[in-house]
C-alpha cells in the first residue's frame, strides 16, 4: 500500500454548552490508506459521526467547531481549507453515505437527478451526459434496470435499493474515499450484506478508501482492513483487524469484543437442555392455522374488489409453560403481527389462539379478560413505548391499579419491587422516559410488562435499538427473569445471534408463514429451509476468517404516505 | 399516473358537501327573524302588501316544499330569483364574481410574492438581524384590523402620495389593476405574515435536515441546496395552509370590498343577509362553497405534484 | 359639459319604478324618468311635469290632465295613454310596491293622445302630490312590452327623463347619458352623470377630497367640520324632512300612561342630542309634521328638559322605578350614538335604560310585533303632502300607528277628515290640531330634524337637493 | 423532541430558561401586562370609561385625558383599560369553546375511527367549506349582535380546526406502542384516550390556539366594523376602532390607541404561541 491518501492529526471539535466548553472529538489521530477500509466502532454518542461530519466541514450545528488538528488529503488541509474550496473536496473527494437513505434522499427529486446533480456541477456535464453517467453509476451499485429506475422517487424503492441509491449518489463524482456511516444498521441482514458486499466490490474495482462506521463488530470483522475504537471522543485503539480482534489493548475493546452475541462460548448462558424444560402437559398457548390480513393500502375506487395482503398466513405453533422460543424473520415477515394477534391487538381473520386453555376467537370477552391478566408485551422502541408525560412511577403505578391485584396501599412498594427486579435505582420512580437512557427505558418497559404479574411475556425486537453492550445486559436481564419467574417468553428478533444465545426453540417466519421451527442448536446447525440457511449465513461473524456471506433474497419495499393536514385560516375577515 | 388518479375520483365526494351545505344555508337563513317582504317595501309597509309579496315570491309555502323547489331548480342550472334584485340569482352572481375573483388572486399572488424571499431571507440568516426584522414583522402583521390598515393605506398611497385610486373597481386591465394594487395589499400584508411564518419555520427545519445536509456532503453551493432542495420540501404545509386560507378569503373580503368599493360578491351577501334576500344568501353561499371545494382539490393537486410521497 | 360623478353608499337595485321603495332606486328614477307633476326646489309646491295643466272636478273624483308634448329618448312620442298605463301598472302589477298607495284609483284612461282622464273612488286631497313620486313615473309602454319587464329593468331603453341609462355596473355604479329628447334638453348642461356606490363613508369622502368623485351624498355629521376648512369643497345642506323620534309601545305597563310618556319627554334633553350626534346641524324637533315641510305647526309645544320634574312625575304615576327595553338597530352608527346618549339622560331621572343591539332587519320585526318599550326611528318624507305619514303615524289602524299601538280615536277620525278636505286653509287649521294632540299625547317623542349634506367638488354648481330627496341634476352644472 | 431539549424543560433556573426562550418570555410579559390591566381596570382607569363629559369631546391627548376623548367626551384611556377585559374575554372564550369542542370530537374521532369518524370528517369537511361569513352573520342575526353570537360562532366554526389537528395526531399515537401497550395491559378506552393519548397530542392545539385567539380578535374587530360588534356603551377595543372611522382624518386618538392595542395583544399571543411552540417542541 501506497502512502495514506487521507491523514488525520490531533482532530479536536468542541462545543460550547451552558457556559461550558464539551470536547466532542477529542486530538484523534489516524492515517486512511489508499484501498483501505477503516472500521470505526464506539458506542452510541462516542463521537464516530462527528469525526466524518469534521472531515468534511459539515458539523451538525453552527456552534460546534474544528478547535484544533489538522486533516492531510492530498496536501491540503482541509481543516483550514475555505469553505468555496471545501464545496470542491465535497463529493468529488471524499463522498458521503448516511445511515438513514429514507431521510438523506430528497424525497421530492427523482434518484437519477439527484445523482446527476453533482455530476453537473462537479464535471461540467450537460444534462444529457449528466444522465447517462448517472445510468451506468444505478448500474454499477446493482439497479436491475437503471434507466427506468433514474425517474423513480426514493419512496419507491426498498430500503436497501435506497442504500444502493444513497451509495450512488456518493459516487456519482468519482471520490477517493467513500465515508459510510452506519450504512446497514437500519437493513435486514440479508439486505446489509448485499450492501457490505457492494461497497468491497467498489473498493476493489475503483480502488476507493472507506471509512465504515458501525457499532456492529461482526461487520468490522468481515469487511474491514483496519479498526479504530472509539469513546467519548477519544480513539482508544486503533490498528489492523486480525490484531485489534486477537489482542484488543483496551479494556473497553475487551469488553466490546466480549459483548458480541455471536460468540456464545463467551457469553455466560448456554441453551437450555431439554431436562430444564419443565414438563407440562397443556401448552399455555396454541395457535392453530391463524390468519390475518390487511387492507392493501392505496386502494381506489377504481380497483375491483378488495386487495388484502395477509400478513400472517396459516401459523401454527404450541408453546410450552416456561419456554422461551424465538421468532425470526426479515423486516415485514409478520412477526409483530403474529405478537399482536396473539394478544388480541388485532383482529384474526381466521384461525384460532388459545390462551392457557380459552380460545380467543371463541370466547374473546374471558380470553382477552385472561390475556390482560397474564401476558404483557415488551416493545422494540424504548422511548415510543412509555408514555412521555408520566413517570415511570406514575406508569407502574397505574398499572397496578387498572389491574387491581395489588391493594392501594401497597403499589408504592411493589412499585419499588418492580424496579428492583429490573436493576433500576428506585430514584428512577420520579423520572420521565425523556431524561433515561434507552436501555434504562428499556427495563422500566420490562418492569411494566411484570408489573402485572404474566406467565406470558411478548418480546417484539425489544433489543434491536439498543447497543451492543446494552443490549447484552436487557438479554442477561431476561435470561435472569426467566429463570427467577417461570416466565414464558416469545422472544422476536431478526437478530439470529441473540436468539440463538437465549432460546430454546426457534422459529423462522418468510412472508407470513412458518417456513422452519426447532430447537435452536438444531436449527443454526442444520436449517433445513434455504431461506433460514440464507439468514444463518448473512449474520457478520465475529471471526474475520469467514467470508462475507451474500445475501441473496428479493427486498420487498412499503411506500409510505405523508399525512396532510388542512388547520384553520389564519387571516381575519378582510 | 396514478398517483393522481383521486382527480377523477374527488369530485364525487363534492357532492354530500355541498348537499349538506346547501341543506345547512337553507335553514339558517330562514331562521334569521325578519321577513324579505318587510324589508323591500321599507317603513312604509302594510299587512296586505306583505303578504303579497311573499305569496309571489313563495315564502308562504311549507319550508320542505320550499327546499324542494330550491332543489328543483338547482337540478335546472337556477337558483331563483332575488327578492332585492328581482333578477335570477346566478346572472346576479355572475356580475359580481369577477371583482372578487380578481381581488383573491392579485392577493394572493402578492403574497407569495412578499413571502417567499421574506421566508427566504429568514431562514438563511436564521437568528441573525434580517431574522428577526421578518419575524416581528410578520408576527406584527398579523394583528393589523383590515379596515383599519385599509384606511391607512388609502391616506397614504392616494391622500398623500397620491399614486393609487382612492377606491374603486376600473374598467380596463390596466385600471382594475391599479384600483386592486391597495386592496390587495391590504389582504397581502396579513396573508403573507401567515405564509411567511409557516415558511420560514418550515424552510429552517429543511435547511437543517439531513437531505440538506446530503445535498452538501456532495458539495453543491448553498443556493443550489437552498432553492432545488429546501425549497420544493418545504412547500407543502404552506401550499396547505394558502389553500385554506384562499378559501377563508373567498367568502371574507367583505371589509375589504366594502372599504375600497369593490363591487365584489362580500358586499352582495352582506346586503342579501341585511335584507334577507333568501335566495341570494343561498346562491352566494353555494358559490363559495364550491370555490372552497375547488380551491382544495387544486391545493391536492399541487400538492401531490410537489410531493411524488403523497397518495389521496 | 362634462360627466358628473357621485358618490352614495349602496348601488341601485333596479330600474322598474313601481318595484322599489328605497332613496337609492328612487333618486336615480327621477333623473331618468319623469312623472306627471314634480315637486319644486323648495319641496312645498308642486309644478307641471308631463303634465302641462289639469282640472279637477268639483265632486274631487275626476281629474283630467293636459299631456304635454315630449318624447321619449328612443323619439316616440309621450302619449296620455303611456300615463294612464303607468298609473294603472303600479295599482295592478303583482310585484308593485306601491299597489296600495293607487288604490284609490278607479279608472285611468287616455281620452286622446293628450289627455289622460282619472277618476278617484274617494275624493283624496293628497291625490296629486301622490303622483310626483318617481315610482309612479312615466314610463313607454311599447318599450316596455317590447323588451319584457325584466329587461327593462335591467336596462330600460325609453326614458322619459333628463338622462338615460347607458350602463349599469351592479354593485358599482349606474351610468346615466343625457337625453337629447328630454322635453327640456336645453336645461341639462351635463353630458351624464355616475353614481357609484362607495359604501365605507370615510373612503367616498377621501374620493372627493382627492378629486375622484366631483361629488359625494351622505356626508357624516362628524365630516361636515373638516370638509367645510377643504378650499377645494363645498358642503351643502339642504333642507330635508327627516325627523328623528323616539317610538314608544303604549301598551307596555307604565308607558300606556300619557304622564309616564311626558316625563320621558322631559328627560330627554335633545338639545344635547343635536349637539353630540349631529354636531349642531340638526334642529331639536318639535312636531312629527318636520319644519320646512306643508302644515309644519312651528309653535307647537315643546316640552322642556328638566329631569328632576320628570322624576317626580314618574313617582307620581307610580313608575319610579322604571326599566325600559330600548331596541338599537345595529350598524347605525346615529342610532348607535343617541341610544348611548338617551341611556345616560333616562338614567339621570331614574329609567334604567337596556340598550339591545339587533340587526335593522330584525329590529323593523319586533317593532311590528311590540318586542320593544322604545327604539328610535326616522322617516322621511316621499311625498309633499303631509297624509301618508300623518295616516301611518296616526291615523291607521294596519300598522298600530307606526307599531306605538297609539290610541285615540279623535285624532283618528280627523286624519281622515284631512285627507277629505280640499280647502288648504282649513286643511291646515286641521293638521295644526293634529299636531298639537299627538304633542299632548306623547304618541312618540319628537327628537331632532336634520339636514341633507352632500358634498361636492368646487367646480360644481347648483347641485341640489329637495326636502323629498330629488337631486335637481338638470340644472347642474360641472365647470 | 430531542431529548437535550427535552431535558432543558426541568431543573432548570429560571434565568437560563428565560435566556433561551426569550419568545415565551416576551408573550408571557405581554399577556401578563394586559391581564395586569384587566384585572386592575377599575383601580387604573381615571375616569368612567362610560361617562360622557360634553364639555371635552373630541380631545387631543393632554396630561388630563392622555390618549384623547371620543364624540362623547370619553376618556379613551379609561375605555383602552376597560377594554382590554371584554378583548382577553373574546380571545379566551372565542378560542376555549372551540378547543374544548375540538379536542374532544378529534379525541373520539380520531381514536374510534370507522364510522365515527367518517361522519365527524364529512361534517368537517361541510363546515370548512361553508362561509365563514354566511355562518357568522346568520348567527348573529338570529342571536342578535353581541358577544354570545359572536362565540357561538367562532365555536360552531372554530372547532374544526382542533379537532383536525387532533384527530391527525391520535391517528398516529393510536398506533404508537405506549398505546398498544396501554391496550395490551387492560386499560380502558377512556383511560386511553384521555389520560394516555390526548395529552400527549394537545401541544400542537395549543400552540394553535394562540393564533387561533389573534384570529378571534381580530374577527371580532370585523364584526365591529360591519357594525354588528358589542352593545354600546360597552369599551371594546373592535367596536372603538369602527367607531372612530367616522374621526380618522380629524381626531386620529380615537382610532390609534384601541387599535395598538389589538396589534399588540396579537403580537402577545402570536409570541407566546411560537415559544410555546418551541418549548413543545411542536414545530419539529
Ligand atoms: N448538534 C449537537 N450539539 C451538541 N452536541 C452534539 C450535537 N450532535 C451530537 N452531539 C454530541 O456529540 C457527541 C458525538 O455524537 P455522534 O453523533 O458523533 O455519536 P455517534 O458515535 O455517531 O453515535 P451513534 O452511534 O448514536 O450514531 C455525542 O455526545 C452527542 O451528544
Ligand atoms: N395495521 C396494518 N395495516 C396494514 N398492513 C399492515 C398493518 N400492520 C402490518 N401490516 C403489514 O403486514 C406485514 C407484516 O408486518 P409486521 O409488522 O408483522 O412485520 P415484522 O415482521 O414485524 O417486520 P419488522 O421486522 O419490520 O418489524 C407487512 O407487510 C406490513 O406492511
Ligand atoms: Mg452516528
Ligand atoms: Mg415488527
Ligand atoms: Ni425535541
Amino acid at each position: 500500500m501506497s502512502g495514506p491518501v487521507l491523514s488525520i492529526r490531533d482532530l479536536t471539535v468542541k462545543v460550547p454548552i451552558d457556559g461550558e466548553t464539551r470536547t466532542l472529538i477529542d486530538a484523534v489521530s489516524f492515517d486512511l490508506a489508499r484501498g483501505e477500509i477503516l472500521g470505526l466502532v464506539g458506542e452510541s454518542g462516542s463521537g464516530k459521526s462527528m469525526i466524518c461530519r469534521a472531515l468534511v466541514k459539515l458539523l451538525p450545528s453552527p456552534a460546534i467547531a474544528i478547535t484544533g488538528g489538522t486533516v492531510l488529503l492530498d496536501g491540503k488541509d482541509l481543516a483550514t481549507l475555505s469553505e468555496d474550496a471545501m464545496r470542491a473536496v465535497r463529493g468529488a473527494e471524499i463522498g458521503m453515505i448516511f445511515q438513514n437513505p429514507t431521510s438523506h434522499l430528497d424525497p421530492v427529486m427523482r434518484i437519477g437527478d439527484q445523482i446527476a446533480e453533482g455530476i453537473r456541477y462537479h464535471q461540467g456535464f450537460d444534462p444529457r451526459e449528466a444522465r447517462a453517467a448517472a445510468v451506468e453509476i444505478l448500474g454499477q451499485v446493482g439497479f436491475p434496470d437503471p434507466a427506468r429506475q433514474y425517474d423513480n422517487y426514493p419512496h419507491e424503492f426498498s430500503g436497501g435499493m435506497r442504500q444502493r441509491a444513497m451509495i450512488a449518489v456518493a459516487l456519482s463524482c468519482n471520490p477517493k474515499i467513500l465515508i459510510a456511516d452506519e450504512p446497514t444498521t437500519a437493513l435486514d441482514v440479508t439486505i446489509q450484506a448485499q450492501i457490505l458486499r457492494l461497497l468491497m466490490d467498489l473498493r476493489d474495482k475503483r480502488g476507493l478508501s472507506i471509512i465504515l462506521i458501525t457499532h456492529d463488530l461482526g461487520i468490522v470483522a468481515q469487511t474491514c482492513d483496519s479498526i479504530a475504537v472509539l469513546r467519548n471522543g477519544q480513539l482508544l485503539e486503533h490498528g489492523p483487524k486480525r490484531r485489534v480482534l486477537a489482542e484488543p489493548q483496551h479494556a473497553y475493546t475487551v469488553s466490546l469484543l466480549k459483548s458480541h452475541p455471536s460468540m456464545p462460548e463467551e457469553s455466560g448462558g448456554t441453551p437450555l437442555t431439554p431436562a430444564a424444560l419443565p414438563i407440562a402437559l397443556q401448552p399455555l398457548l396454541e395457535i392453530d392455522d391463524l390468519v390475518v390480513r390487511f387492507p392493501a393500502p392505496g386502494l381506489g375506487i377504481f380497483k375491483k374488489g378488495k386487495t388484502e395482503i395477509a400478513a400472517v398466513n396459516g401459523v401454527s405453533l404450541r408453546i410450552m409453560p416456561g419456554e422461551t422460543v424465538g421468532i425470526v424473520g426479515e423486516s415485514g415477515s409478520g412477526k409483530s403481527t403474529l405478537a399482536r394477534a396473539i394478544l388480541g391487538l388485532t383482529p384474526l381473520t381466521s384461525g384460532h389462539v388459545s390462551f392457557a386453555g380459552s380460545d380467543l376467537a371463541q370466547q374473546r370477552r374471558q380470553t382477552l379478560a385472561k390475556l390482560r391478566t397474564e401476558a404483557a408485551m415488551v416493545f422494540q422502541d424504548p422511548y415510543n413505548a412509555l408514555n412521555p408525560r408520566l413517570t415511570i412511577g406514575d406508569m407502574l403505578a397505574e398499572v397496578l391499579k387498572v389491574q387491581g391485584n395489588t391493594p392501594a396501599a401497597r403499589i408504592p412498594e411493589r412499585v419499588g419491587e418492580l424496579l428492583d427486579l429490573v436493576e433500576l435505582d428506585r430514584a428512577f420512580a420520579t423520572r420521565r422516559p425523556r431524561s433515561l437512557s434507552g436501555g434504562q427505558c428499556q427495563r422500566a418497559g420490562i418492569a411494566r410488562a411484570l408489573a402485572v404479574d404474566p406467565k406470558l411475556i411478548i418480546a417484539d425486537e425489544c433489543v434491536a435499538a439498543l447497543d451492543v453492550t446494552i443490549q447484552a445486559q436487557i438479554i442477561d436481564l431476561f435470561r435472569d427473569l426467566k429463570t427467577r419467574m417461570n416466565l414464558t417468553l416469545l422472544f422476536i428478533a431478526h437478530d439470529l445471534a441473540i436468539v440463538r444465545n437465549l432460546c430454546d426453540r426457534v422459529v423462522v417466519m418468510y412472508r407470513g408463514e412458518i417456513v422452519e421451527e426447532g430447537r435452536c442448536d438444531a436449527v443454526f446447525a442444520n436449517p433445513r429451509h434455504a431461506y433460514t440457511a440464507a439468514l444463518i449465513g448473512a449474520i457478520p461473524d465475529i471471526d474475520p476468517d469467514k467470508p462475507l456471506p451474500r445475501g441473496d433474497l428479493p427486498p420487498r419495499s412499503e411506500p409510505k404516505a405523508a399525512p396532510v393536514v388542512r388547520g384553520q385560516p389564519l387571516i381575519s375577515m378582510q | 399516473m396514478h398517483r393522481y388518479r383521486f382527480v377523477l375520483s374527488r369530485p364525487l365526494q363534492f357532492l354530500p358537501v355541498l348537499f349538506g351545505i346547501s341543506i345547512i344555508t337553507f335553514i339558517l337563513v330562514r331562521l334569521i327573524p325578519g321577513d324579505p317582504a318587510r324589508v323591500l317595501l321599507g317603513t312604509r309597509s302594510t299587512p296586505t302588501a306583505i303578504a303579497r309579496i311573499r305569496a309571489q315570491y313563495g315564502l308562504d309555502e311549507p319550508l320542505w316544499l320550499q327546499y324542494f323547489y330550491f332543489l328543483e331548480n338547482l337540478g335546472k342550472g337556477e337558483m331563483g330569483k332575488s327578492i332585492l334584485y328581482k333578477i335570477d340569482v346566478l346572472k346576479l352572481i355572475a356580475t359580481r364574481i369577477e371583482p372578487t375573483l380578481t381581488l383573491v388572486l392579485t392577493s394572493v399572488a402578492l403574497s407569495i410574492l412578499i413571502a417567499v424571499p421574506m421566508a427566504a431571507i429568514a431562514a438563511r440568516n436564521n437568528g441573525r438581524l434580517a431574522d428577526h426584522v421578518v419575524r416581528i414583522v410578520s408576527t406584527l402583521g398579523i394583528g393589523f384590523p383590515p379596515f383599519w390598515l385599509a384606511l391607512m393605506l388609502i391616506i397614504l398611497f392616494s391622500v398623500r402620495l397620491g399614486v393609487f385610486p382612492v377606491s374603486g373597481y376600473g374598467e380596463t386591465l390596466g385600471d382594475k389593476l391599479a384600483h386592486l394594487v391597495l386592496p390587495s395589499l391590504t389582504i397581502a400584508l396579513s396573508l403573507s405574515a401567515v405564509l411567511t411564518r409557516s415558511l420560514r419555520a418550515a424552510m429552517i427545519v429543511a435547511l437543517k435536515s439531513d437531505l440538506a445536509t446530503a445535498a452538501r456532503a456532495r458539495g453543491m453551493p448553498e443556493s443550489i441546496v437552498f432553492w432545488r432542495h429546501v425549497l420544493p420540501n418545504s412547500l407543502v404545509p404552506t401550499v396547505n395552509l394558502l389553500a385554506v386560507n384562499i378559501g377563508w378569503l373567498i367568502g371574507g373580503t367583505v371589509v375589504v370590498e366594502t372599504v375600497f368599493a369593490i363591487p365584489g360578491m362580500g358586499q352582495l351577501l352582506v346586503r342579501a343577509i341585511f335584507s334577507r334576500d333568501y335566495m341570494v344568501v343561498q346562491g352566494v353561499a353555494m358559490v363559495f362553497a364550491c370555490a372552497t371545494v375547488l380551491v382544495n382539490f387544486l391545493a391536492d393537486i399541487v400538492t401531490v405534484s410537489l410531493d411524488p410521497r403523497v397518495r389521496l | 359639459a362634462g360627466v358628473l360623478t357621485i358618490g352614495r353608499r349602496e348601488d341601485s337595485t333596479t330600474f322598474d319604478p313601481i318595484k322599489s321603495a328605497q332613496n337609492v332606486d328612487n333618486w336615480v328614477f327621477s333623473n331618468v324618468f319623469d312623472v306627471l307633476i314634480r315637486v319644486d326646489k323648495t319641496g312645498t309646491k308642486l309644478e307641471p311635469g308631463l303634465a302641462e295643466s289639469w282640472t279637477v272636478s268639483d265632486d274631487g273624483l275626476t281629474y283630467t290632465f293636459k299631456i304635454r308634448d315630449a318624447k321619449f329618448s328612443d323619439g316616440s312620442p309621450i302619449t296620455a295613454g303611456d300615463a294612464a298605463f303607468s298609473l294603472l301598472r303600479i295599482r295592478d302589477n303583482e310585484g308593485s310596491l306601491w299597489s296600495d298607495s293607487y288604490k284609490i284609483v278607479e279608472t285611468a284612461e287616455a281620452a286622446d293622445d293628450r289627455t289622460l282622464v282619472v277618476k278617484l273612488k274617494t275624493p283624496s286631497a293628497p291625490f296629486l302630490s301622490t303622483l310626483a313620486l318617481p315610482n309612479v313615473s312615466v314610463l313607454s309602454k311599447k318599450a316596455l312590452e317590447a323588451e319584457g319587464e325584466e329587461a327593462f329593468a335591467e336596462k330600460p331603453t325609453a326614458s322619459s327623463g333628463a338622462f338615460i341609462v347607458k350602463e349599469w355596473r351592479r354593485g358599482d355604479r349606474v351610468i346615466l347619458e343625457k337625453n337629447p329628447n328630454f322635453w327640456q334638453a336645453d336645461r341639462v348642461k351635463l353630458d351624464g352623470v355616475e353614481w357609484i356606490s362607495v359604501p365605507d363613508d370615510n373612503t367616498r369622502m377621501l374620493n372627493v377630497q382627492t378629486g375622484e368623485l366631483d361629488t359625494a351624498i351622505f356626508v357624516p355629521f362628524s365630516r361636515v367640520e373638516e370638509l367645510k376648512k377643504d378650499p377645494n369643497l363645498d358642503v351643502h345642506i339642504d333642507t330635508s324632512t327627516r325627523e328623528d323620534h323616539l317610538l314608544i309601545n303604549h301598551e307596555h305597563g307604565a308607558l300606556a300612561k300619557k304622564e309616564v310618556r311626558q316625563a320621558l319627554d322631559m328627560a330627554i334633553d335633545k338639545k344635547a342630542i343635536v349637539d353630540t350626534v349631529t354636531f349642531g346641524l340638526g334642529e331639536v324637533a318639535n312636531s312629527y309634521i318636520p319644519k320646512g315641510s306643508l302644515y309644519h305647526y312651528d309653535a307647537n309645544y315643546q316640552y322642556p328638559y328638566d329631569p328632576e320634574k320628570a322624576k317626580a312625575m314618574l313617582a307620581e304615576a307610580g313608575a319610579s322605578d322604571l326599566s325600559l327595553n330600548y331596541i338599537v338597530n345595529a350598524g347605525n352608527e346615529v342610532d348607535e350614538q343617541i341610544a348611548v346618549l338617551l341611556q345616560q339622560q333616562l338614567q339621570k331621572a331614574g329609567v334604567t335604560v337596556n340598550l339591545q343591539k339587533v340587526d335593522p332587519s330584525q329590529s323593523w320585526d319586533m317593532l311590528v310585533a311590540g318586542d320593544y318599550d322604545i327604539s328610535v326611528m326616522y322617516w322621511t318624507n316621499d311625498i309633499l303632502d303631509p297624509d301618508q305619514k300623518t295616516t301611518f303615524v296616526l291615523g291607521h289602524d294596519t300598522n298600530m300607528n307606526y307599531m306605538t299601538r297609539y290610541k285615540n280615536d279623535k285624532v283618528k277620525d280627523m286624519v281622515a277628515a284631512a285627507r277629505l278636505e280640499l280647502d288648504p286653509v282649513k286643511r291646515e287649521a286641521m293638521y295644526v290640531d293634529i299636531q298639537k294632540m299627538a304633542k299632548d299625547d306623547v304618541h312618540w317623542i319628537d327628537l331632532y330634524y336634520s339636514p341633507y349634506i352632500n358634498v361636492s367638488r368646487k367646480n360644481i354648481a347648483n347641485f341640489d337637493q329637495n326636502p323629498l330627496g330629488r337631486f335637481f341634476l338638470e340644472d347642474t352644472v360641472k365647470n | 423532541m430531542t431529548s437535550a431539549l427535552a431535558a432543558t424543560r426541568m431543573n432548570v433556573p429560571w434565568s437560563r430558561f428565560l435566556g433561551r426562550h426569550m419568545t415565551l418570555a416576551i408573550g408571557a410579559a405581554t399577556l401578563g401586562l394586559f391581564l395586569a390591566v384587566a384585572l386592575a381596570a377599575p383601580l387604573i382607569s381615571p375616569y368612567d370609561p362610560i361617562y360622557q363629559d360634553a364639555a371635552v369631546r373630541l380631545a387631543m391627548p393632554s396630561l388630563a385625558h392622555p390618549f384623547g376623548t371620543d364624540n362623547f367626551g370619553r376618556d379613551i384611556l379609561s375605555r383602552v383599560i376597560w377594554g382590554t377585559r371584554i378583548d382577553l374575554q373574546i380571545a379566551v372564550i372565542g378560542v376555549v369553546f372551540p378547543f374544548l369542542i375540538g379536542t374532544f370530537i378529534g379525541t373520539v374521532a380520531g381514536f374510534f375511527g370507522g364510522i365515527v369518524d367518517t361522519v365527524f370528517m364529512r361534517l368537517v369537511d361541510i363546515i370548512l367549506a361553508f362561509p365563514f361569513l354566511v355562518l357568522m352573520l346568520s348567527i348573529i342575526a338570529i342571536l342578535g349582535p353581541g358577544l354570545s353570537s359572536f362565540y357561538i360562532a367562532m365555536a360552531l366554526v372554530g372547532w374544526v380546526s382542533y379537532a383536525r389537528l387532533i384527530r391527525a395526531q391520535m391517528l398516529v399515537l393510536k398506533s404508537s406502542d405506549y398505546a398498544v401497550a396501554a391496550v395490551s395491559l387492560g386499560f380502558s378506552r377512556a383511560r386511553i384516550m384521555f389520560r394516555h393519548l390526548l395529552p400527549n397530542a394537545v401541544a400542537g392545539s395549543i400552540v394553535f390556539s394562540m393564533s387561533d385567539a389573534v384570529l378571534v380578535l381580530l374577527n371580532g374587530a370585523a364584526i365591529s366594523y360591519l357594525g354588528l360588534g358589542v352593545q354600546p356603551p360597552v369599551a371594546e377595543w373592535g367596536v372603538m376602532v369602527a367607531e372612530g372611522q367616522s374621526f380618522i382624518t380629524t381626531a386620529w386618538w380615537i382610532t390609534l390607541f384601541p387599535g395598538l392595542s389589538i396589534v399588540v395583544l396579537a403580537f402577545g399571543f402570536s409570541l407566546l404561541g411560537d415559544g410555546l411552540g418551541e418549548w413543545l417542541g411542536v414545530n419539529e
